[in-house]
């Protein structure tokens, strides 16, 4: 493996954005049937270099070799044309098109003399390269109504349909459940089998570990180190990623549990369909513990939160917060009742990209005595409060009247953080809280669901990442289409053992849904 | 939306002073086309503007009205909407003002303001129904509002005609003199321009547009609905409400167009064959300034301006009126593509770049 | 597009500018009395000068009482409403020898202008204005649309017969009467049909219109509607490129000898409003000192300012033609009293 | 009501709406690729203004009963000029699309009165048109009853609209080329990155929504006024614009919406002539359309989604 042939090679690559640089001076080998994980933290650079290679941006300084030849990647059709393909980070995916639709996008078969799509052989193909690769796919189904795992393999057969030979993978677990991660790791495998060479950007080191032939880490723009991961393990890697000692355990007194605080009894929400989506969900929250909501992204979880919050309606059950119904409640009834939430998507629903940091950390608050004076607002309160919390909270931010929009995903994350841990609940809910983050956030945000949990209050994580449910949770339990069906101790479980429990409830339950 | 409204708040000064210098060249050029004098024509209109006091006067009546439907226009274009309604808002304003000018007796100090008032309420009812069937329902307020515009029409004319006409004149009875809100002492001043009111309320409009929008709790409620409505309903703002609110703030602000037309200019109101363009004028005003309380004063003052003078240019060079249409569509051209303007500074070196620093 | 209230006066149909001349009028006669020195203008409303109608028609009036007399004009074009009264007071505070308000809507305008300036001399068409110094000059539209009504009345086959007005105000209420009155007094069997299409601008709206009254077995259509009456022409001639010759239907114009521009295939006849005579006759007497200041003048069938076109002769028989004669003397003399809108 | 009524109304509903569908699928396919188009009117506009001074120029010049043809051929190529400023604006220097298509109308409307007053010596009409365009019978198909009447006995330029419907449908659902033009108005970096070329694509979409739109003008001109002035296009591109969204961005469904507006405009001259005046004031016959369409939207269709990226400029690399 050590002396396979280059299939890419990057010398002295540079990408400038207006006030940074993005990749200074980089170089970077993909050999052939390896797969190199790309290591760094939240806007280390990662994504642009691979999207130099793959011809979106041009770089301003530099070359590129793919095998062996000198290129000039002009755009997206040049690097097809070299045999790469991309899967982004944020999939770039035709949602009211069919999954075949999407495939074949670009490089359509014809009939009639090239006047109309032929569908049929579409299908085909399609059906044919899943079968291939054991990706499993439906060609006919819509974008739409298919899994983000299923999402993803699509993005997969575009690239094989294109015929590539360099996969490129930016980020590809952080939206998949435990099942599809593995499932994507022997995807992987196969790929590398049949002669494909991959490129893996993932802030798991886990992962790294287990799939990785070899690291390249980048820090600032600037690539630190690349060498094989057999030699190596994740804090080494953390701390060259970082510049700095990591800790990737959690350090974590044991819980003192307190009175319960928020108790839901059999609660009937209907989902976006209008079917049921919570059958009768139940469960207590005490104080001074962190419930980890373990489960398949789908069953339910998006659902109990925004019934908890109050932005959907509950058609049976109760939910009792400190003893008091707030069931059916406005969201601003619920908050005043002392729930927060750290939403899942923090773009769609955590911020206001184009409001300044100021305004966003009010976003809860700006009607309360403190910030609204007889209808007007106290700005010199409000800039007050932002600046502490920017503070507190580690905010990086240039100002807090710098847009949301120009924070990093790490940022943004802290300040959403920040706006919440200070409205002081009883209860915060925390969805994905750390989807897409680097390490180091991670431990930063980590470390505050724990602070808050040792003051007393009652923390409610929701989170398809099972490492992240095993660390934190005091107690963990587990989801399945709308109930929850089981309940244990992180410490006398493991992800094997949850990981059966979330899939293998359903497998005697008989459910009907396919893999 | 978002862009909208960032497009020029983000550009320095001196684009919009560029575009307006390039859309009066655009202007010279067709008239120099088509034979005619621009620079005779370019200063009869400032001649007819600022020649005489009456006429000047009269361009800042003129200016009224298009300073509130482009506030309006940009009231709901801050909310997220696009309200292409301020047309038939401004007839309901009209239409409101008419009904408690004509047909009530009160004392003056009572009578006016009433007329006012009723009159901004109806146009916000007008712009409600829309901001309501998109809340309730999620129906485009685009295509609604432009019904609604054919619909006020021919509903104002029906209640003219029903209830408010002078027999023989093709119009409303004149409205009381209680319900006038002429200023005598500026009209005199002003060698009887008609001077009223209504424009200081426009400039007042102006300071609440400011006001309203980024000092208030509601005024920020409305801003978060219009940026990034799922954030709204995450932060316990109602949406909904928020749409109907806006939608009636933005309907006053155009009724009231049409009301100080009504109590200040024609103290009555006609059958109307068709649109009279106001509503229209707001879109390009709100445009011009950028969505901006400070921008739309300014983007009024220079469309009425034009507009104004455009009779003095044909007066005094013969060019048909016309042609400010283009210049005014030219100059938000370049405003809203301040690439091109980036693009053209690169070419014209040195000596024009001075303007840059201005 | 939607810039301004369209001419709610009912004269604004196109028609070659050749038919409008006053070259011929009776008025003419007179030695041309001197206007040199004196100024006369006039301001229209949003069809501007050259809408090829009523407004046109008056600034073909002024022009004709320029090459007449010598006198210097001037117009001024309205965008919208409000530009009615400043236009108006240009002149007017430019000491202009007489100002003129073109059509039933400057009204206000021009008692504005009247009364803040007791000197100026002022007129409007179509209207009345009560001030010591305007003369108001209407037309007895009713009267002109007797006759063609008695045109309709008499050479329908169908007995059904259309009228498309533009909006309903007084001006084109007037046409409606008269022409119903003189159809009802030829043929009573007759009914007609009447759509307003609430616009003077809409062609296609006036051609839906026409659409559907000769669907509905309408052989003559009377249109008072301005622009919109366009679409009624061309939906005559749509249908009589196909029809048989019995089953050939027609439009009455309006305001200006119709047939000149759309052609005497589909024109049978129309109801001349002669505005550019009006304007020049009320010119010249102020040239002459005649002014009739603080007077309505009302221009009828006497005043031979309505009526049809010679070129009636074309389509419509002569037995008719008499029979239009004979009602014209016994309006005249007041025999017959034609409805008018209050 | 008898058959022959139903027929005629059907039939005035296809002749007015003719303009109207042409216009709304030139702006499905501006729309369709991303690029909002409000222009429509303008573009309306200047399509009838070249189509009346082209044919005018035509006959004059004795092409005879091809007169109106040119007319419409100029009307499709004015049309696409000013759509090619709207297309540089938005596509290239990024302008919002919005101001943009404000910016075609008030240009649309200043400068073709500009050039009417130019060519025809201050006039601010065109001279009438003689040779416009004529109904035409389509044999045996025109016997069929009320449809006969109603659909097939129309100008060419209605059979012309509807065979754009189909065509036009056909583009973008079956062919590659349709495939793309979503895309590229659903999600342009997906686009993008499969090689498409986004900026290229929407440059066609918006031209072609130019063509469409002018024709859609053209039309008017050709069929109902012979000529041009200031208010040959009032009102029409907005109503075009509502059949879009209405018709939920999809041709046949802006055909449908376009043709429900002409019907609700039909029933409005047959209740005058059936004397429901003077049961109910003629205004609210007038508003009839309006308010029909807008119930019809409340109550039946509802949200319509529109295309994914409308409204967005396309940054080639935007994140
Ligand atoms: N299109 C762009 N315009 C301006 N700046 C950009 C652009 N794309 C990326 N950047 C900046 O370049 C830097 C590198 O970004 P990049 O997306 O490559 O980071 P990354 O390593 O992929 O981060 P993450 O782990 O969050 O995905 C960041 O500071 C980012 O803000
Ligand atoms: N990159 C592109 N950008 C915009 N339009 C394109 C592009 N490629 C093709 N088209 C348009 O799509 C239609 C089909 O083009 P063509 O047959 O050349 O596709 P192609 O790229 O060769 O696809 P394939 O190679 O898969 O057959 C043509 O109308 C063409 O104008
Ligand atoms: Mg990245
Ligand atoms: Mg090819």
């Amino acid at each position: 493996m050590e002396q396979a042939k280059a299939v890419v090679e990057m010398r002295n690559v540079t990408k400038r954005f207006p006030g940074i640089v993005a990749n200074d001076h980089v170089n970077f080998t993909l050999r052939k049937g390896e797969i190199h994980a790309l290591l760094g933290e939240n806007g280390a650079g990662k994504s642009t270099l691979m999207n130099v290679l793959f011809g979106l941006y041009q770089p301003e300084e530099g070359e590129i070799y793919v095998n062996g030849q000198s290129v000039v990647i002009d755009g997206p059709n040049k690097a097809i044309k070299l045999g790469i393909g991309m899967v982004h980070q944020h999939f770039k995916l035709v949602h009211p098109f069919t999954v075949t639709e999407n495939i074949i996008l670009g490089s359509e078969p014809r009939k009639w003399m090239g006047l109309a799509v032929d569908k049929k052989r579409a299908y085909e193909k399609v059906e044919e390269l899943s079968r291939q690769y054991g990706l499993n796919v439906d060609p006919f189904a819509k974008i739409d109504e298919i899994s983000v795992g299923m999402q993803q393999r699509v993005e997969i057969l575009k690239t094989l349909y294109r015929g590539a030979d360099i996969l490129i993978f930016d980020e590809p677990t952080a939206v998949l459940t435990p099942q599809e991660i593995s499932e994507l790791l022997v995807i992987m495998r196969n790929l590398v089998n049949q002669g494909k060479s991959i490129v893996l950007i993932t802030h798991k080191l886990k992962e790294i570990m287990a799939i990785a032939d070899s690291v390249t880490i980048v820090r600032r723009g600037k690539v630190i180190d690349s060498l094989p991961v057999a030699g190596t393990n994740p804090s080494q890697l953390a701390e060259k990623m970082v510049g700095r000692e990591v800790s990737l355990k959690l350090d974590k007194k044991d819980a003192v549990l307190g009175e319960p605080i928020l108790e839901v009894e059999g609660l009937v929400v209907k989902g976006r369909q209008g079917l049921n989506a919570l059958n009768g969900t139940s469960f207590a929250l005490r104080r001074g513990e962190i419930l980890g909501i373990a489960g398949v992204e789908g069953n339910g979880q998006s659902e109990l939160i925004e019934a908890l919050t109050g932005l959907r309606g509950v058609s049976s059950g109760t939910i009792k917060m400190a003893g008091a119904s707030i069931a059916g409640e406005k969201p601003r009834v619920v908050s005043e009742a002392g729930i927060s939430l750290i939403p899942e998507d923090r773009h769609k629903h955590g911020l206001v990209l184009d409001f300044p940091v100021r305004e966003n950390m009010v976003l809860e608050t700006y009607y309360q005595p403190q910030f609204n004076k007889k209808g007007f607002l106290d700005y010199k309160a409000i800039s007050h409060h932002a600046e502490r919390l920017v503070q507190d909270f580690d905010v990086r931010t240039p100002t807090i009247m710098t847009d949301a929009r120009a924070l990093s995903g790490g940022n943004q994350q802290k300040a959403i953080i920040a706006r919440e841990v200070d409205k002081n609940p009883d209860v915060l809910i925390a969805a994905q809280p750390t989807r897409g983050l680097d390490v180091g956030a991670i431990e930063f945000i980590h470390k505050r669901l724990v602070e808050q949990r040792n003051m007393g209050k009652a923390v409610l994580l929701v989170s398809y990442e099972l490492d992240e449910i095993l660390q934190l949770s005091d107690r963990i339990a587990v989801m399945y289409e709308g109930r929850i069906v089981g309940e244990v101790k992180p410490s006398e479980t493991n992800d094997q053992e949850l990981g059966l429990m979330m899939t293998d409830y359903k497998r005697t339950q008989g459910g009907s849904e396919s893999e | 939306m978002n862009k909208l409204i960032k497009a020029f708040t983000k550009e320095s000064a001196y684009v919009p002073l560029i575009a307006i210098v390039l859309g009066l060249i655009v202007g010279a050029i067709i008239m120099l086309i088509g034979g005619y004098d621009p620079i005779l024509a370019y200063r009869s209109l400032l001649d007819t503007v600022f020649g005489n006091r009456y006429d000047f006067g009269e361009t800042l009546t003129a200016i009224t009205p298009i300073l509130f439907t482009g506030l309006a226009v940009a009231f709901a274009f801050r909310t997220g909407l696009f309200n292409i309604g301020a047309e038939g808002q401004y007839i309901m304003g009209m239409t409101g003002a008419t009904i408690i000018g004509v047909t009530v007796n009160l004392p003056v100090y009572i009578h006016a303001p009433l007329a006012v008032i009723v009159g901004a309420i109806f146009g916000g009812v007008w712009g409600m129904i829309a901001g309501y069937l998109k809340a309730a329902r999620g129906v485009n307020e685009v295509i609604t509002t432009i019904m609604l515009n054919w619909i006020a029409l021919h509903l104002a004319n029906y209640l003219v005609n029903r209830f408010l006409l002078e027999p023989g004149k093709g119009r409303s009875y004149m409205v009381e003199d209680s319900a006038s809100v002429t200023i005598g002492w500026l009209s005199r001043l002003m060698d009887d321009a008609r001077m009223h009111w209504g424009m200081f309320a426009a400039v007042l409009a102006v300071v609440f547009f400011y006001a309203y929008l980024w000092r208030t709790k509601q005024g920020f409620e409305l801003r978060v609905v219009g940026t990034n409505p799922d954030a709204a309903a995450y932060a316990g703002i109602n949406v909904k409400r928020g749409i109907v609110k806006a939608m009636f703030i933005s309907g006053s602000l155009a009724g009231l167009a049409g009301v100080f037309q009504v109590l200040g200019v024609f103290h009555n109101q006609v059958i109307a064959a068709s649109h009279t363009g106001h509503g229209f004028d707001g879109i390009a005003v709100a445009l011009l300034g950028g969505n901006n309380p400070l921008g739309i004063l300014l983007g009024a003052i220079l469309f009425g301006t034009l507009s104004y003078g455009s009779a003095g240019m044909s007066f005094g060079a013969d060019v048909p009126p016309e042609i400010i249409r283009i210049v005014i569509g030219s100059v938000i051209f370049f405003v809203a593509a301040p690439g091109i303007i980036r693009w053209l500074l690169k070419r014209i070196p040195r000596k024009k770049r001075k303007e840059e620093a201005v | 597009n939607n810039e301004g209230a369209s001419s709610p006066s009912a004269s604004a149909s196109p028609s070659a500018s050749a038919s409008a001349s006053p070259s011929a009028s009776p008025s003419e006669s007179n030695a041309a009395a001197n206007g040199k020195g004196m100024k006369f203008a006039m301001v229209t409303d949003v069809g501007g000068v050259n809408d090829k109608s009523f407004n046109q028609s008056a600034w073909e009036g002024l022009k004709h009482l320029e090459s007449d007399t010598g006198a210097s004009i001037k117009y001024l074009e309205s965008k919208e409403a409000s530009n009615y009264l400043t236009n108006l007071n240009k002149f007017v505070r430019d000491d202009y020898s007489l100002t003129w308000g073109i059509g039933f809507l400057m009204g206000d305008a021009v008692k504005d202008a009247a009364t803040k300036n007791p000197n100026a001399k002022l007129a409007i068409i179509d209207n009345v204005v009560e001030a010591p110094n305007v003369a108001s000059i209407t037309f007895a539209e009713n009267e002109g649309a007797f006759l063609v009504g008695v045109v309709a009345g008499s050479m329908t086959k169908s007995n059904k017969i259309g009228f498309v007005g533009g909006i309903d105000i007084p001006v084109i209420k007037r046409f409606e009467l008269g022409f119903v009155a003189g159809v009802a007094a030829v043929n009573p069997d007759a009914k007609v049909n009447i759509i307003y299409t609430s616009a003077f601008d809409k062609a296609d709206l006036g051609k839906a219109a026409a659409a559907s009254m000769y669907n509905d077995g309408a052989d003559i259509i009377f249109h008072a509607a301005g622009g919109t009456g366009n679409g009624v022409f061309n939906e005559a001639k749509e249908r009589n490129k196909s029809a048989a010759a019995d089953k050939k239907v027609w439009v009455i114009g309006v305001d200006k000898d119709q047939s000149l521009e759309f052609g005497d295939d589909v024109t049978l006849t129309s109801m001349l409003k002669r505005v550019d005579e009006a304007v020049y006759r009320v010119s010249k007497d102020l040239i002459e000192g005649n002014f009739p200041a603080g007077q309505i003048t009302t221009l009828g069938l006497k005043d031979n300012a309505v009526g049809l076109p010679d070129t009636s002769t074309k389509n419509v028989p002569q037995e008719v033609l008499d029979k239009v004669e004979e009602y014209k003397q016994k309006i005249i003399s007041g025999a017959i009293t034609v409805p008018t809108a209050q | 009501m008898d058959a022959a009524t139903i027929g005629h109304m059907l039939n005035t509903a296809f002749v007015f709406s003719t303009a109207l569908i042409l216009a709304a699928l030139g702006g499905i396919l501006s729309e369709r690729s991303g690029v909002v188009n409000i222009g429509l009117e303008g573009l309306m506009t200047a399509g009838a203004f070249a189509a009346a001074v082209a044919a005018y120029k035509a006959q004059e010049a004795g092409f005879g009963a091809a007169s109106p043809w040119m007319g419409v051929i100029a009307g499709a190529i004015f049309g696409m000029l000013f759509s090619l400023i709207h297309a540089v604006a938005t596509i290239t220097f990024r302008a919002d699309q919005v101001v943009s298509g404000i910016v075609i109308n008030f240009i649309a409307a200043g400068s073709t009165l500009y050039l009417v007053k130019l060519l025809f010596e201050g006039a601010g009409e065109t001279s009438l048109v003689n040779e416009v365009f004529h109904k035409v019978k389509i044999p045996l198909l025109s016997d069929i009853p009320i449809i006969g009447d109603g659909i097939f006995n129309a100008y060419p330029t209605t059979y012309l609209a509807l065979i754009l419907v189909g065509v036009i449908f056909y583009m973008l659902y079956k062919t590659a080329f349709g495939l793309r033009l979503r895309s590229v108005g659903e999600h342009p970096s997906a686009a993008d990155t499969v090689g498409i070329k986004v900026l290229r694509m929407r440059y066609t979409a918006v031209l072609m929504s130019g063509i469409l739109a002018g024709i859609g003008g053209a039309t008017i001109a050709m069929t109902t006024t012979g000529s041009f002035s200031h208010n040959t296009i009032s009102g029409q591109g907005f109503i075009a614009l509502a059949a879009v969204i209405f018709g939920k961005w999809n041709p046949l469904g802006a055909m449908g919406a376009a043709l429900f507006f002409g019907f609700a405009q039909s029933i409005n001259n047959v209740l005058q002539l059936f004397n429901i005046t003077a049961h109910v004031p003629a205004e609210f016959i007038y508003m009839l359309p309006y308010v029909l369409t807008i119930l019809v939207l409340v109550g039946a269709v509802g949200r319509s989604k529109a295309p994914g990226a409308l409204g967005e400029a396309y940054y080639p690399g935007k994140r």
